[in-house]
């Protein structure tokens, strides 16, 4: 079970989150503009990353918030967790490279 | 090959079995081959044994970045039935269970494909419904299913608690008796050694690194962790790492990675006489020819190559277990682990061509494509034979994520395995 | 009753307390503080069980959870456990074991002729053959090999224990109350850290229970242990579990950790919880899990009375037990003499210690020459004999070229062997930490890039007692420096490694004979030997993981805790190839195996998942009512009367609302409270309909999809304020859309000012239908006019009822006059018992959810999750009308747009008649246009070609309003085929039906609006 | 027609609080508000209510018999006397205008529990996962969390004393999970 650092409420066991899928998949403002191709790849394309992934969860048991997290997915280790709307933390190289 | 059969293990007896020679070879990689394989799973072993045996493709390589079988074949519960809901399923899966009828004397390997029934117990008026759909539709389909009664299914299943006090008590079940277990070490090795007697090389410890597309973008090569192998068709069936590889060429894909857990009793004495799955508690269970009680528990709900999970996955899978069965309460896990399992939106696999030319993914079996093994194989060797899919995996193309065309067996009937 | 193999003094057991037990019938006694093993072996009693595949006689190797032969089942009826280990179940009062696999008896088992047809059955041989007749496989085949596996029998009978869980946190977990545990434990709790520390077995001490002489802090060994229990116990901030084991190594430093609570009782007490699992999230961890003999790699290193040299001593020193009488000793590294003079001291003649090595730097060669015994160096042991025990043995000088000299014989009734120490890393690996090959030890040691965790002792290859103890101090130390914060300074260093173990060896021992014809085993329980895994070589089985699974090697119970290194050893000679770069198979929990029930643990019964009721379930139980779960909650589903079965019921509760009025409870629907300035914007980007225009007071049904564009859920909302709605959901989509709306709300839309309540439990929904309703509630509600001027159908108030505050709809999801009385669910059933009241001289019937379902189809009204799957748009069931086609965007709206979602052969909700009104057609029923084909059909589980199933049947009942069957079904085209005839294939043969609008009964909704 | 305004029945009505080992009671009704708001609007809340919402997450604040939950960061559960909600709901909603916020009656959606004694926090720690030490789980402290199958509130009021709010349907859960804990204390 894994322990994740909420913005928030800080360290909680995973049982109070609920997994939100990857992150900064924005959704364009006006989806009628988008081609089906596009918009297929909006509802379903994924990065699926071996490595430092960016991904949503929300504390849903928790403050109740949505927030953003890397995680390495080869060792399920998070190196950040940040609230929606912030940027992307860059990571130091050793951290965000990619397992092959 | 060296043919398997009773006899030979006695002729062998005499000779303290120093004779027997290796199942395949473990060659070299040739600079190039007519198709490569890209994953050395069940899927991938069964697609170049079907190129070699009905395509006449033998001049192919199967490229496995580990051992043979060391993915999701290897670490899987073993249900196979071909009871799913919508037509182009049923035909997927079906075809599948009548290549396993004869599976073990085309292989001339005794994967043990055991016809033992597989149950699905129905815990509320939902799920009656919704397994009388699936019953109707297998039926006109020509797939067997029946609807049993609860004390029916406890008479083919006499562990199973039917109690009307228990907090989900079993309603009724559908019970597809062409349904079975088989083993599954045994189907990727059975594969290999045919593939192998073939001409196809097996090729252990190799890991696909990138793929090399020349003008027009079609495919060239492959590098390795063992050299560079020049190819103009490259199929890919790496399960859990699908996404990685299709990456290496630029495809961004409908999949996502799940850990998905299993876990084995200790052995006992014959107990368990099918398979029993219950969608709705969570929980699936038959027991293997060695004794043990073969568990499947859930998937962690985050992406994951780490082929492990958490506890509590298997702890709410045991609970069901002791709900379902409460003699094995007192059973203890002996081993647990965990898969890689690539999972579509749809549930549905993908098997067909990509847009980039002379690469071809079979992938997205996620929680379920054990039972697929030897119709998938079948599939996906015609497609990259002909360049062009089989009529029955032709509804499983990558494209229908773009224009919406999904086979939706999760949304219909959310059952995994 | 003496028993014979007993010492007259020493060991730690209670001999004050004598315990009677049967194994296999026959009454034995032993001593509390015994286990079954040693009690047996007091008693003389060496063969315990047969084995897997050869059904060969087996006796006990080991003395802790390491044992792989003496599984035994213990106790009878309802707590029947099979497969325990002899050395783990603790001796108490009328304990019943017995042997297992064999029959007729352990001593005489028929199955043992599988032995001699052993060259038949090497590794794989299933594999190879039972292939023809195809049939034959699952009539005789099958059933053959699974009886002759399985070991011990499962329980036929309920299990009447209970098991418990807890969770729990600390600074320091240390697993492992070995020396080098408790030391670490001590430290960690000077340096302020909160401790856990646990150990599967009954007493703290690990190897210091076995320790004679050793002195520690200038103490003698046992009164160190003594003292350092007795600080441990005291101390408030340490939690000290014995019988627990350590079994789990999880993501982010959790463990799990099985304790064994009753088993070891004679009598437990009632109630009291036979297990309890533990889930520890640790700041750090210290694995102080010790280090396990290897067995030696010997033709018919199997027999009764061949043991572990260290389980000997185990024996004789914690449980003052002899193991034998004369005992050679078969060895490659220096421990085996240590237990060697241990029992001699103790007058276990020592016929000879056979020592494999050429030369033994360590002193204990000469100590044991010293006292008198035998000792041949380069020697083997080639051969042993006796049936049930061994007898005998062969052993013959043997050079470092491997040659053999002149065999000699030597009787005897126990053979030791020591053939090295494998670092007990199970954890440590199953944490994903590294190792390193120790050339030296023979042995993977720990080697970084794990979880927040530290190894110490023997589990890191440090072997010698007292610098076991400094490792443990130092790496309990560090472990609360870490864990508690830089206030702590660590003044110890690890112990460095010395990487002197005294020898091992990790290859069989040399012996005469042809290697195809001997059986040297390996994994004694699998029945696995070194030939079975030079034969998976010879077959092309390259990886230890292949190797593992072709021979089975490592997967029986004991998960090859004292046969891993040997195969390892064995394969990389077969593969030519350096043992590091073979490697070692993967480590998965559980480290032993545990309990289904201690994983379960409370969820039974009732606490199994939570059971969710309203507010006037009892009213209903006491009613009769027969309920129906839906998701948790439980839901009345008819109201029978005097016997009625369901139809009869359900046909009188509909014509009871149809022609008066029926009391309905609904409060299980999902209810949000959506508030702010931009609840409307908000509504309308998240529902396809428009809401901007809806008046405060009034109602409108919504409908909401997934961005893929198919129905997510529906439901009423009521508008009671500008900036208030409130919000209905199904009742399985509550907790669905609320994240669904907080995912929007929090995520795309943050600059919206409007907020999100669930209310589902505020309000228990009593449901007022029927021509009658009016009546009725006009008695009971003071403030509002019920008037249909005043409140129209989809209209919404806000009042009092009977004193209590109430949100009032008119609303109805019968097709009748209705209202829905929301009231703070304290009163939801002080308020239905008025409404009853108010009602009786109309006849008012309470209904159950399934009238709700028939009225609400005679109206064609769908149930999201019946009448639609996750593949249906608005459209499909005819909702578009919903749509706001104003909106530029709606969650989903962009995704109607592809090519799938507008095609014409879509399916789409349809009513269906079938053309004899008796008839109910079944839910789930496909549907097929084909006539010809149709009644091809008839044949059952062939696949007819030609016809295509169209579309099936969602909804199917018997109406008494309309006098006939009734249904709804999904048809591909389904709007274009009114009044078509389709037909419904069953098995029993072909029913027609007729294609209709879905709406049954009062299309223009006359009834509503009265 | 009747008056049933006196005629509550809670859902753990028929639960004997003497059952058990006396660790578990069952609160009386009270006052429940969820407040969701930006946080410029804390103010007037404060002075509206008479208490100072937390601003730091997962804490409470007190004053005489009312208090206010942190929950989230633009979320509060005020508690007040059974009676107080109508009133309360009408002076907060006065002090606010015209700033935007949500205000909704809860008052019935939850029960309170009570599980006090030594051992309140072993007790609880048989379904809670979070770490329920004096240190890491201070008094003041509340936060939702899980309590084995159902979501709760969990509110340290005391050294040895807890404060559970439990979902209305899910307490009979709560309490009978309880009940099988105490048994293995
Ligand atoms: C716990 C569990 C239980 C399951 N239970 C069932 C069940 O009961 N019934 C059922 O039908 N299905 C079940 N499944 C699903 C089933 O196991 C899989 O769908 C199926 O085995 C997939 O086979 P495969 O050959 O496609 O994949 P795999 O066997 O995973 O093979 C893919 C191979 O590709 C290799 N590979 C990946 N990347 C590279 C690269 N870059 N270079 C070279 N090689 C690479 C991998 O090493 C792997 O060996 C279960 C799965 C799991 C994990
Ligand atoms: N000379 C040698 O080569 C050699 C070899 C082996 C052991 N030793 C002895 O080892 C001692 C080292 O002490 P130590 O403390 O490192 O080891 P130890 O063997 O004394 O203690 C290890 C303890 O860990 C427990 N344990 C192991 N796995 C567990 C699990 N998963 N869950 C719960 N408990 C578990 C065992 O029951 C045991 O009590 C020295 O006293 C030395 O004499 C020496
Ligand atoms: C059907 C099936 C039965 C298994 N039976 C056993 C068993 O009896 N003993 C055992 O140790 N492992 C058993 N395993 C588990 C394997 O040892 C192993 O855990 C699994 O193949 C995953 O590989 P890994 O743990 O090496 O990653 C079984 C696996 C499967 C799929
Ligand atoms: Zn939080």
């Amino acid at each position: 079970m894994l322990l994740i650092d909420c913005p928030f409420c800080g360290k909680r066991p995973e049982l109070e989150f609920r997994y939100g899928g990857e992150a900064h998949i924005a959704r364009p403002d006006d989806p009628s503009e988008f081609g089906d191709k596009a918009w297929g790849q909006f509802l379903y394309g994924r990065s699926n990353q071996r490595g430092m992934h960016a991904e949503r969860w929300r504390h849903v048991h928790g403050c109740g918030r949505f927030f953003n997290a890397l995680r390495d997915t080869t060792n399920d280790r998070f190196a950040a967790t940040y609230k929606i709307g912030e940027e992307r933390p860059a990571l130091p190289e050793a951290q965000g490279a990619v397992e092959a | 090959m060296q043919r398997f059969s009773a006899l030979a293990l006695i002729r062998h007896a005499f000779t303290g079995h120093k004779t027997w020679r290796p199942q395949w070879r473990s060659p070299e990689p040739k600079p190039r081959y007519d198709a490569v394989i890209i994953g050395g799973g069940g899927h991938g072993l069964a697609t170049a044994y079907y190129l070699a045996t009905e395509f006449g493709i033998a001049n192919v390589a199967v490229l496995e970045k580990g051992w043979i079988g060391g993915g999701n074949t290897g670490r899987n519960t073993t249900i196979i039935r071909s009871n799913y809901l919508f037509d182009e399923s049923a035909a997927l899966y079906d075809h599948a269970v009548k290549l396993w009828e004869g599976l073990s004397q085309a292989l001339n390997y005794n994967v043990m494909f055991s016809q033992r029934g597989v149950m699905m117990l129905a815990h509320n008026v939902h799920d009656q419904q919704s397994l009388k759909r699936h019953v109707h539709a297998n039926r006109l389909n020509g797939v067997d299913n029946e609807w049993l009664s609860a004390p029916a299914a406890k008479a083919f299943c006499p562990p199973l608690n039917i109690e009307a006090s228990m907090r989900y008590p079993v309603i009724g079940a559908a019970l597809q008796r062409r349904g079975g277990v088989a083993r599954h070490d045994a189907v990727a090795w059975g594969y290999a050694r045919a593939a192998d007697a073939l001409g196809v090389d097996i090729i252990e410890n190799c890991a696909v690194t990138a793929i090399r597309r020349g003008v027009g973008g079609a495919v060239e090569a492959v590098e390795t962790t063992r050299g560079a192998i020049e190819t103009r068709k490259v199929g890919v069936v790496a399960a859990g790492n699908t996404s990685t590889v299709m990456a290496m060429a630029d495809l961004r894909m409908p999949l996502e990675s799940y850990p998905l857990q299993a876990l084995v009793s200790e052995p006992v004495k014959p107990i368990f006489p099918c398979v029993v799955m219950s969608n709705t508690i969570h929980a699936y269970i038959s027991q293997s020819d060695k004794g043990e009680l073969v568990i499947g528990a859930g998937t962690d709900a985050y992406v994951s190559y780490t082929q492990r999970g958490a506890l509590h996955v298997p702890m709410h899978t045991l609970e069901a277990i002791c709900e379902l069965f409460p003699i094995f309460r007192r059973l203890r896990m002996l081993r647990n682990w965990g898969g890689i399992v690539d999972v579509t939106p749809d549930r549905s696999p993908i098997i067909g061509k990509t847009s980039v030319a002379g690469l071809y993914v079979n992938c997205g079996w996620g929680t379920g494509g054990f039972k697929a093994t030897p119709g998938s194989g079948h599939l996906f060797a015609w497609t990259l034979a002909k360049d062009e899919p089989h009529p029955i995996n032709a509804p499983f193309r990558l494209d229908r994520f773009r224009d919406g065309y999904l086979i939706d067996e999760a949304a219909a009937a959310a059952v995994a395995h | 009753m003496s028993a014979p193999f007993r010492l007259e003094g020493g060991g730690r057991i209670d001999r004050t307390r004598t315990l009677h037990f049967t194994f296999d019938g026959k009454p034995y006694a032993g001593f509390a503080g015994d286990t079954l093993a040693s009690a047996l072996l007091a008693n003389g009693v060496h063969l315990v069980g047969r084995s897997f595949k050869y059904h060969r006689p087996r006796g006990i190797v080991a003395a802790g959870s390491d044992e792989p032969n003496a599984l035994v089942s213990v106790g009878s009826g309802p707590r029947f456990t099979p497969n325990l280990r002899a050395t783990q179940v603790e001796l108490h009062d009328g304990l019943v074991a017995q042997s297992q696999n064999h029959w007729p008896s352990v001593n005489f088992d028929l199955g043992a002729l599988n032995d001699l047809f052993s060259p038949l059955f090497p590794a794989g041989f299933y594999y190879k053959t039972f292939m023809w007749p195809k049939s034959a496989w699952k009539r005789f085949y099958e059933p053959k090999i699974r009886a002759m596996a399985g070991l011990g029998h499962a329980p036929t009978l309920p299990d009447p224990d209970s098991y418990a869980q807890r969770y729990a946190h600390c600074d320091a977990l240390i697993i492992g109350a070995g020396p080098a545990g408790i030391a670490a434990a001590l430290a960690a709790e000077a340096h302020g850290a909160r401790v856990i520390l646990c150990d599967e077995e009954a007493e703290l001490g690990g190897s210091l229970l076995a320790e004679r002489k050793g002195i520690i802090e200038g103490k003698d060994a046992s009164a160190w242990l003594a003292d350092a229990v007795a600080k441990l116990r005291q101390s408030p901030k340490v939690r000290w579990l014995s019988r627990t084991t350590a079994f789990g190594y999880f993501p982010h430093n959790m463990l799990g950790l099985a304790e064994r609570m009753t088993d070891h009782l004679a009598a437990p007490a009632d109630g009291r919880p036979r297990e309890r699992l533990w889930q520890v999230r640790a700041k750090e961890v210290v694995l102080a899990t010790g280090a396990l003999e290897r067995p030696l790699v010997f033709p018919d290193n199997d027999r009764p009375g061949i043991m572990l040299a260290g389980a000997a001593r185990q024996y004789l020193t914690r449980y003052a037990v002899k193991p034998g009488s004369r005992a050679v000793v078969a060895t490659a590294h220096d421990e085996a003499y240590r237990a060697a003079l241990e029992l001699a001291a103790a007058s276990v003649e020592i016929a000879a210690i056979v020592d494999i090595r050429q030369d033994m730097p360590g002193p204990w060669a000469a100590r044991a020459r010293a006292a008198g015994l035998r000792v041949l160096p380069s020697t083997t042991l080639c051969a042993t004999s006796g049936r049930h025990r061994v007898s005998r043995v062969e052993i013959a000088p043997c050079g470092s070229d491997g040659k053999i000299g002149a065999r000699s014989r030597l009787d005897c009734d126990l053979v030791l062997m020591c053939g090295g120490f494998t670092p007990t890393i199970h954890l440590f690996s199953q944490a994903r930490g590294k190792l390193r090959f120790a050339e030296k030890l023979n042995a993977f040691l720990p080697d970084g890039g794990a979880e927040n965790l530290r190894c110490a002792g023997a589990c890191r290859g440090i072997f010698g007692l007292e610098s076991a103890i400094a490792d443990g101090v130092a790496a309990g130390e560090a472990a609360a420096r870490d864990a508690v914060g830089g206030r702590v300074e660590a003044v110890h260093a690890p112990v460095p490694l010395s990487e002197d173990g005294g020898g091992g060896r990790l290859e069989p021992l040399p012996n005469h004979r042809s290697p195809h014809r001997v059986k040297a085993f390996v994994d004694f329980q699998n029945d696995v030997t070194a030939k079975d895994v030079k034969l998976a070589v010879r077959e092309g089985f390259r990886s230890i993981e292949h190797i593992k699974r072709y021979t089975t090697t490592g997967m029986a119970t004991d998960q090859g805790k004292t046969s891993n290194m040997n195969a390892l050893g064995i394969a990389a000679s077969a593969l030519d190839k350096p043992l590091p770069t073979v490697g070692l198979t993967t480590f998965r929990m559980p480290y032993t195996p545990v309990t289904f029930g201690a994983f379960a643990g409370s969820a039974r019964g009732e606490l199994f998942d939570p059971v969710r009721v309203t507010s006037t379930h009892e009213w209903a139980k006491v009613k009769g009512a027969v309920f129906e779960d839906v998701g948790q909650w439980k839901r009345a589903r008819y109201f029978p009367v005097k016997g009625e079965d369901m139809q009869r019921a359900v046909a009188r509760e509909c014509q009871a609302v149809r022609q008066s009025v029926g009391l309905f409870d609904g409060s299980t629907l999902g209810k949000i409270e959506i508030v702010g300035p931009d609840a409307a914007e908000f509504m309308n980007r998240i529902y396809v309909n428009p809401w901007t225009k809806l008046e405060p007071g009034r109602c409108r049904y919504g409908v909401m999809l997934r961005e893929d564009g198919s129905i997510l859920d529906d439901g009423v909302v009521g508008r009671l304020a500008a900036d208030r709605f409130h919000v209905t959901t199904t009742t399985g989509g509550a907790v669905q859309v609320l994240n669904h709306m907080e995912d929007f709300l929090q995520t795309e839309w943050s600059g919206l000012d409007c907020w999100l309540t669930s209310t589902t439990e505020q309000w228990a929904v009593i449901a007022v239908q029927g021509p009658e309703s009016r009546k009725v509630l006009e008695r009971l509600v003071e403030d509002i006019d019920l008037s249909s001027a005043a409140m129209p159908h989809m209209s919404v108030r806000q009042g009092h009822i009977c004193g209590v505050p109430t949100r009032l709809f008119r609303v109805s999801f019968t097709g009748e006059l209705g209202f829905e009385i929301n009231v703070p669910a304290d009163y939801g059933r002080a308020i239905w018992e008025a409404v009853f009241d108010a009602g009786f001289s109309r006849r008012i019937t309470p209904y159950g959810t399934e009238a709700m379902h028939v009225m609400r189809a005679e109206k064609g009204y769908i149930i999201v999750g019946q009448d639609t799957d996750g593949t249906v748009t608005a459209d499909d069931v005819g909702l578009s009308w919903a749509i706001g086609k104003a909106k530029k965007d709606f969650v989903g709206k962009r995704s109607l747009a592809r090519p799938a979602m507008t095609d014409a052969d879509r399916k789409q909700l349809v009513g269906l008649l079938p053309e004899n009104p008796e008839l109910v057609l079944e839910e789930g029923a496909q549907i097929v246009a084909d006539r010809q084909s149709a009644i091809g059909q008839k044949m059952i589980g062939r696949k007819m070609m030609g016809e295509k199933m169209i579309g099936h049947v969602t909804s199917s009942y018997f109406s008494v309003a309309l006098g006939r069957g009734i249904a709804l079904a999904m048809v591909a085209g389904g709007r274009r085929r009114m009044g078509e005839t389709l037909c419904v294939p069953m098995p029993e043969g072909v029913i027609k039906a007729v294609v209709t609008n879905p709406v049954f009964l009062d299309p223009e909704g006359k009834r509503l609006d009265a | 027609m009747p008056d049933l305004g006196q005629a509550r029945r809670g859902v753990l009505g028929g639960v004997d609080p003497s059952s058990g080992t006396g660790m578990l009671a069952v609160l009386p009704p009270l006052s429940r508000l969820i407040f969701r708001g930006r946080i410029s609007t804390i103010g007037r809340v404060a002075a509206a209510f008479g208490v100072e919402p937390a601003m730091e997450p997962c804490r409470a604040s007190v004053s005489g018999e009312r208090a206010a939950l942190w929950l989230g960061p633009d979320e509060w559960l005020l508690l007040a006397r059974e009676s107080e909600a109508p009133d309360l709901i009408e002076k907060l909603t006065v002090a606010l205008a015209p700033l935007s916020f949500s205000l909704v009656d809860v008052s019935h959606r939850q029960v309170g529990l009570k599980v006090s004694g030594e051992h309140a926090a072993l007790l609880l720690s048989a379904g809670c996962p979070l770490d329920l030490d004096r240190q890491a789980f201070p008094i003041g402290m509340c936060t939702r969390t899980l309590l084995q199958k159902t979501e709760i509130v969990l509110w340290r009021i005391a050294e040895t004393a807890f404060h559970l709010e439990v979902a209305r349907s899910f307490a009979p859960y709560a309490w009978g999970f309880l009940e099988q804990a105490e048994r293995d204390l």
